[in-house]
């Protein structure tokens, strides 16, 4: 696995082949006796998260799982405390690569998380396969950097576009809807989640009516509303996020769709749901999280984390969280050494992550392996009614690791 | 698509074309009348969304929100302007360019501080949540329909105002010549704070009522500037009966866009835009 | 046709109007004038406020584009043209509101004026001040406007006087076989406006110079012919001595014996 | 100022400029790249907004127009040469900014500044609509530019002093272009128009066809700095042709000081540097989280009191308005 790629996740093995990234400040560290010295330096990890603007939110949640995740193992990951260095990426994929080179090149941290948006993760991709820093991505489900941009240094402890919305297909086939339209905004998360659900639609038989798409970031609706109820669909599909979702849960149901043609979505159309108020009651999302999912994990994590915060967790919070034990078990495997890089990935490839989602692996290309759930809106709460897919994987397209 | 439905998208876009009016309204007044840029302006939208909100919140009616929002908006209004837009009535655009992106900051993170950084539902009041059926599966909220009569009051207020009133005449002679004005004993600073706070406050009027349907989240306001500037210079800077046209015009563009070419509808009213001014520079109802 | 000959310079006028009108809106401006101007004569124009002189001026400049009629430039209607277009072909103007650029030095207003004649103007590379045809032309005509030793001033600080020489000076730098003069003495002082009219006098050797003014001493030392507007009509047009004893014109507007005894 | 030390003065900051690497050769190396090629960005605008008095609020278009062309033109995995592809895409916004600049140019003012604006919105939702560029995703460059001669490698651009030099050296060169052309009989009239444009018409000026042509050269030197901001990174994504974009490099402009050349080399400096100081955790601890309120009371600050922007404070020390600053 990985033979191909030009990183080597072993700084000695680097500096034996002259390889020319590592530089001369890194040298010192590489150095026997500076290996014995890293091992006494705290561990540096840089958080790229979105401090300012819509997804601002998000940024805390995952950093506050995260530092959870951290707190439990008593503030040390691999026996070695922990100096943070963050970074607002504003979610700007304009200035994506930018910024994560401060962490990388400015803070020489050791282990890079993040982030939220999908485009500011397709910048950051770039920077971290050239670099060969060590990369988990608590959110943003661009296919890509598990695909075709997949590395051995990249991970995800969130999932793909693609794979909130492929068990979908079946939910729908289930309940006996042979034709459904989907709905969301026209950019690269929205199309990949369409194709997600597409190609398990269709494997099962469904047919994909129309693909409706709305300018980004519009949540005027009104217009491509009254085109569902023209068409007559059995079952609408959803993805909008952020401000987007909570306005088109209400339209929806102030256009009178509501209970007449069922609405589905990917997990994200329902995780405001203070702010959606009745208008999201009923709504059935797949998502591989639920906040009532009633086992002891869970339950445990979410006391702890309400503890902490004064916050209810949320899936970004589980997502921060898991990248937290991600990082905690291959850390482990190296006792804290993360010059020994090769040792360090193969601990967090083969990792059996106990997340409150429920446990997870990571596919070959680093994603995760994981139970989608179907979920229903009841009261003010995503009610998990099951498992609709089993350890689903994304296909990893084009990534030739 | 059969025509009942063409005949509803078209009240679609009629009905978002009335919305966007009742933003762009104040864009256009305070652009047309005191020759500001302000880019801020949707930071004034997003200030009544949240005002909305919070106050809603408070006092748990959406009326009374707004009853006790919208004199706060107006001493916002007249505070900037005192305080910072005075200083640039004789100076280029570009500082006002400069200064009102200045301003979208600092209002977006003084909301952040204030009020946070997460999406907000805001109720429809009781007396307008209701729906009228159109079809077997489709109906039209009450509240936009409500929402749109008070865009029509609002502007046929705005028309009687400016064109049959006292301070209205003195704002249209202020608009064309200052001096002149100045020497008739008028007290031309007044004036302008005055409708400043005119256009602030329709600009948050905008955000509050708009609240319910929208929603109120962090960046709302820039979402919405750039396509209320599109109104205004389609429709003529200053002219409010233009604002109105250019605002149907988009409205009905990008609804029928959406349904029919949906590829490019995201572009569909920048080119509208550029045809227009290409074909008349002065926007529609523009004095040439 | 016969007047023609009582004039200096006479042959075929260089440009004329034909029914020459402009309306804005429901007024009408200028109403149907027809004049002709010819090298070596000053063609005055006066008539009270409000007469549509200005509005003439600029439908001549090409500022303004004309509702109907007709402008012969040398056989040809320029009518509709545009101001930078109509000043390329030798039809130069001044303005009655002072319209200079006010940070540049007197020299480089006239530089400018100057460059504008140059055939390859859109050239990148070159110096500006590496010019030497365009630095003389722009001498010349700062000397011939007596500015000269304001060459290096900033053209906000001159007087209001030397202002308005620049005016004519920059019009001058264009090298044009046509002036139009809006008010070239407006807010002049006595000592000034002698000036103005010496320097305007040496121009009519050459040009065709249309002037539009209200100073009388100046006007009937300058003219060779004049026309009266009135109401954006032509009321009279002449020799100054006929149109001095033009009834019509002693009634609407010269109405004074200042006139008639001087 | 004395003026044969105006005339070193440039020189001798890129010279210090050209010893960086030898100080830093990583981080602030890469930082002080960026802001180089944000100050050939910003030095394109100030052509049009400080000499020829047109305000674009669309100049990102050509920026990020010009990074999806090498974008697009370099072939997958594979290094694209630099000495045609540089070329091509400054090519592809000359004829992009002609073309816009022969419809934006017939509108003035306000009018101008959001015709501009709707020109490079166009081109973002064509970029974000479609597939063209990757959408919202963005598009990757695999590798640098290639600087060849025959077989022999001139300049490897992997190594990032290399970059960091090329950069330098294009900076400087369009300096020294702008200021030649600004110093030219086609520079002067573009002065003259922006002082007042209906004079220059009434002296017989083609006043569209000097405009045409600034907004046109403008564009193509926007396209240059997009070109490079591609390549330093190697992603272009949707977002460097926001009006976001448009708007930071006009504060810029306005920041430096319009109307001189160097006002936004300093502009371009001072904006990137004040937003990464104001942004640094490590100094203002969670504080930084907020440091766009800085930045924008910053911004507003200096649209009240300081109008000649950071050269003015030079200005203010006896230097020569506009019109003969550009006088050699």
């Amino acid at each position: 696995m990985h033979k191909n790629e030009k990183i080597g996740y072993d700084r000695r093995e680097f500096l034996k082949g002259g390889t020319a990234i590592a530089g001369a400040t890194a040298a010192g560290v590489l150095l026997p006796a500076g290996i014995a010295r890293a091992q006494q330096a705290k561990l540096k990890i840089g958080m790229m998260l979105p401090a300012t603007g819509t997804f601002a939110p998000l940024g805390l949640a995952i950093t506050n799982g995260f530092k959870l995740a951290v707190a439990e193992r008593g503030g040390k990951l691999g026996g070695r405390e922990i100096e943070y260095f963050t970074v607002d990426d504003e979610s700007n994929p304009a200035k994506a690569p930018e910024n994560v080179n401060k962490l990388v090149q400015r803070d020489k941290v050791d282990v890079v998380i993040g982030t939220v948006h999908s485009g500011v993760v397709m910048g950051m991709a770039k920077v971290l396969r050239e670099s060969g820093t060590l990369w988990i991505n608590p959110n943003g489900g661009a296919g890509a950097m598990t695909g075709a941009m997949c590395s051995p240094n990249f991970f995800r402890t969130s999932f793909s576009n693609w794979q909130t919305t492929y068990a979908l297909g079946k939910v729908l086939k289930a309940k006996g809807h042979k034709n459904a339209v989907f709905i969301t905004w026209k950019y690269a998360g929205g199309e990949e989640m369409m194709q997600g659900f597409k190609e398990g639609f269709e494997k099962e038989g469904g047919k994909l009516t129309k693909e409706l798409y709305l300018p980004f970031p519009q949540v005027e609706f009104q217009a491509l509303l009254t085109e569902i109820a023209s068409i007559r669909p059995d079952a609408v599909v959803a993805f909008f996020a952020g401000g987007g979702q909570v306005k088109f849960l209400k339209d929806y149901q102030a256009a009178g769709l509501k209970g007449k043609i069922p609405l589905y979505g990917s997990g994200f159309l329902t995780e405001d749901l203070e702010a959606s108020g009745d208008a999201a009651e009923g709504v059935e999302t797949t998502l591989h999280y639920g906040d009532g999912l009633d086992t002891k994990k869970n339950n445990a994590f979410r006391l702890a984390y309400a503890k902490a915060f004064k916050l209810q967790p949320d899936v970004y919070a589980v997502q921060g969280y898991d990248a937290g034990q991600l990082l905690a078990a291959g850390l482990d495997a190296v006792k804290g050494n993360v010059g020994n890089k090769s040792a360090m990935i193969k601990a967090m490839e083969s990792a059996k992550i106990d997340s409150p989602r429920g446990p997870w692996t990571l596919s070959k290309s680093h994603n995760p392996v994981q139970d989608m759930y179907l979920r229903k809106v009841v009261g003010k709460e995503n009610k998990v009614q099951g498992v609709a897919w089993k350890a689903l994987a994304d296909p990893a397209l084009g990534c030739k690791a | 698509m059969d025509f009942a439905f063409f005949l509803i998208q078209l009240l679609n876009g009629l009905q978002y074309g009335l919305l966007l009016f009742l933003v762009a309204s104040g864009l256009t007044l305070v652009f047309g009348i005191m020759g500001i840029i302000n880019l801020a302006h949707g930071s004034f939208y997003m200030v009544g969304a949240y005002l909305a909100w919070s106050l809603s919140s408070l006092t748990g009616s959406l009326t009374a929100a707004i009853l006790l929002a919208i004199p706060l908006t107006v001493i916002l209004g007249m505070g900037l302007e005192r305080l910072l837009f005075r200083h640039l009535y004789q100076r280029d655009h570009l500082y006002q360019v400069l200064l009102t992106y200045g301003l979208i900051l600092v209002f977006e993170e003084l909301r952040s501080l204030i009020w946070g950084d997460d999406v907000h539902g805001v109720a429809v009041p009781a007396l307008l949540n209701a729906s009228i059926p159109l079809t077997d599966n489709l109906s039209y909220p009450v509240y936009r329909l409500a929402i749109s009569g008070v865009c029509l009051l609002l502007a046929a207020g705005l028309y009687f105002l400016i064109q049959k009133t006292r301070l209205g005449m003195m704002i249209r002679a202020g608009a064309s010549n200052r001096e002149m004005v100045q020497s008739l004993g008028i007290d031309i600073k007044l004036i302008y704070t005055l409708v400043f706070a005119l256009g602030i406050a329709l600009a948050a009027f905008a955000g509050m009522i708009n609240a319910p349907l929208s929603s109120v989240f962090p960046n709302m306001g820039s979402q919405v500037l750039i396509i209320c500037f599109v109104v205004v210079v389609i429709g003529g800077i200053g002219s409010v009966k233009g604002a109105m046209a250019a605002s149907l015009m988009i409205g009905l563009a990008e609804t029928f866009g959406q349904v029919l070419v949906p590829e490019v509808a995201g572009m569909i009213v920048y080119v509208l835009m550029a045809v227009v001014l290409v074909w008349r520079p002065e926007g529609l109802f523009g004095r040439g | 046709m016969s007047e023609m000959q009582q004039v200096p310079g006479t042959g075929m006028p260089i440009l004329s109007t034909k029914g020459l009108t402009k309306q804005f809106g429901g007024l009408v401006a200028v109403s149907d004038v027809s004049l002709d101007l010819y090298v070596g004569e000053v063609h005055v124009v006066i008539g009270p406020n409000g007469a549509g002189k200005s509005t003439l001026t600029n439908l001549l400049s090409g500022d303004l584009p004309p509702t109907s009629g007709e402008v012969i430039f040398e056989g040809r209607d320029i009518a509709g043209c545009s101001s930078d277009h109509i000043s390329r072909l030798g039809i130069g103007r001044s303005y009655q509101k002072t319209n200079i650029f006010l940070p540049f030095t007197v020299f480089e207003n006239c530089r400018l004026a100057a460059q504008s004649r140059t055939p390859h103007a859109l050239r990148v590379f070159n110096r500006a001040r590496a010019y030497t045809g365009i630095n003389r032309q722009a001498e010349e005509a700062m000397a011939a406007a007596g500015l000269t030793h304001r060459a290096e001033r900033i053209a906000a600080t001159l007087s209001h006087g030397e202002q308005r020489q620049l005016e004519i000076a920059m019009c001058l730098a264009t090298q044009p076989r046509i002036l139009l003069l809006d008010e070239p003495l407006a807010g002049m002082g006595p000592h000034e406006s002698q000036r103005m009219v010496e320097l305007i006098k040496g121009l009519t050797q050459d040009h065709a110079i249309m002037l539009i003014e209200h100073d009388m001493d100046a006007v009937f030392a300058l003219a060779h012919r004049l026309t009266v507007m009135v109401n954006g009509e032509v009321l009279e047009s002449g020799t100054p001595e006929a149109v001095r004893s033009s009834p019509a014109v002693q009634l609407a507007y010269l109405g004074g014996e200042e006139l008639l005894h001087d | 100022m004395n003026s044969r030390l105006t005339n070193i003065l440039p020189f001798l900051v890129a010279g210090l400029l050209a010893l960086f690497p030898l100080v830093e050769s990583t981080f602030y190396m890469q930082l002080l790249t960026k802001v180089l090629i944000m100050a050939i960005f910003a030095m394109s605008l100030d052509l049009l907004v400080g000499y020829t008095g047109l305000v674009s609020f669309g100049h990102a278009a050509y920026f990020g127009l010009a990074g999806y062309a090498i974008a697009l033109m370099a072939p997958k995995y594979e290094t694209i040469s630099l000495w045609w592809s540089l070329p091509a895409a400054i090519g592809v916004c000359a004829l992009f900014a002609l073309i816009t600049g022969t419809l934006v140019l017939r509108t003035r003012g306000i009018y101008f500044i959001m015709v501009t604006l709707a020109f490079s919105q166009m081109l973002f939702f064509i970029f974000h609509d479609t597939k063209i560029g990757g959408g919202s995703d963005g598009i990757y460059l695999y590798a640098k530019p290639s600087m060849n001669f025959g077989d022999v490698q001139l300049l490897n651009l992997e190594k990032l002093e290399n970059f960091y030099w090329l950069v330098l050296v294009l900076t400087v060169a369009v300096y020294l272009l702008l200021h030649r052309v600004l110093g030219s009989t086609f520079g002067r009239a573009l002065l003259g128009i922006k002082v007042n444009e209906h004079r220059m018409r009434a002296l017989g000026f083609p006043v569209f066809r000097y405009q045409l042509a600034s907004f046109t050269l403008s564009g193509a030197l926007a396209g240059m700095a997009g070109y490079l901001a591609a390549a330093q990174y190697g992603f272009v994504n949707p977002e460097i042709l926001s009006w976001h974009q448009s708007g930071a490099v006009l504060m810029m402009v306005i920041l430096g000081g319009m109307g001189t050349l160097y006002g936004s080399v300093i502009g371009a400096f001072a904006f990137v540097l004040l937003q990464e100081v104001l942004s640094n955790q490590a100094w203002f601890g969670p504080s930084a989280k907020h440091w766009q309120l800085a930045m924008g009371i910053f911004i507003m600050l200096v649209a009240l009191y300081l109008p000649q922007g950071l050269a003015g404070l030079s200005q203010r020390f006896g230097r020569k308005p506009v019109a003969e600053a550009a006088d050699e």
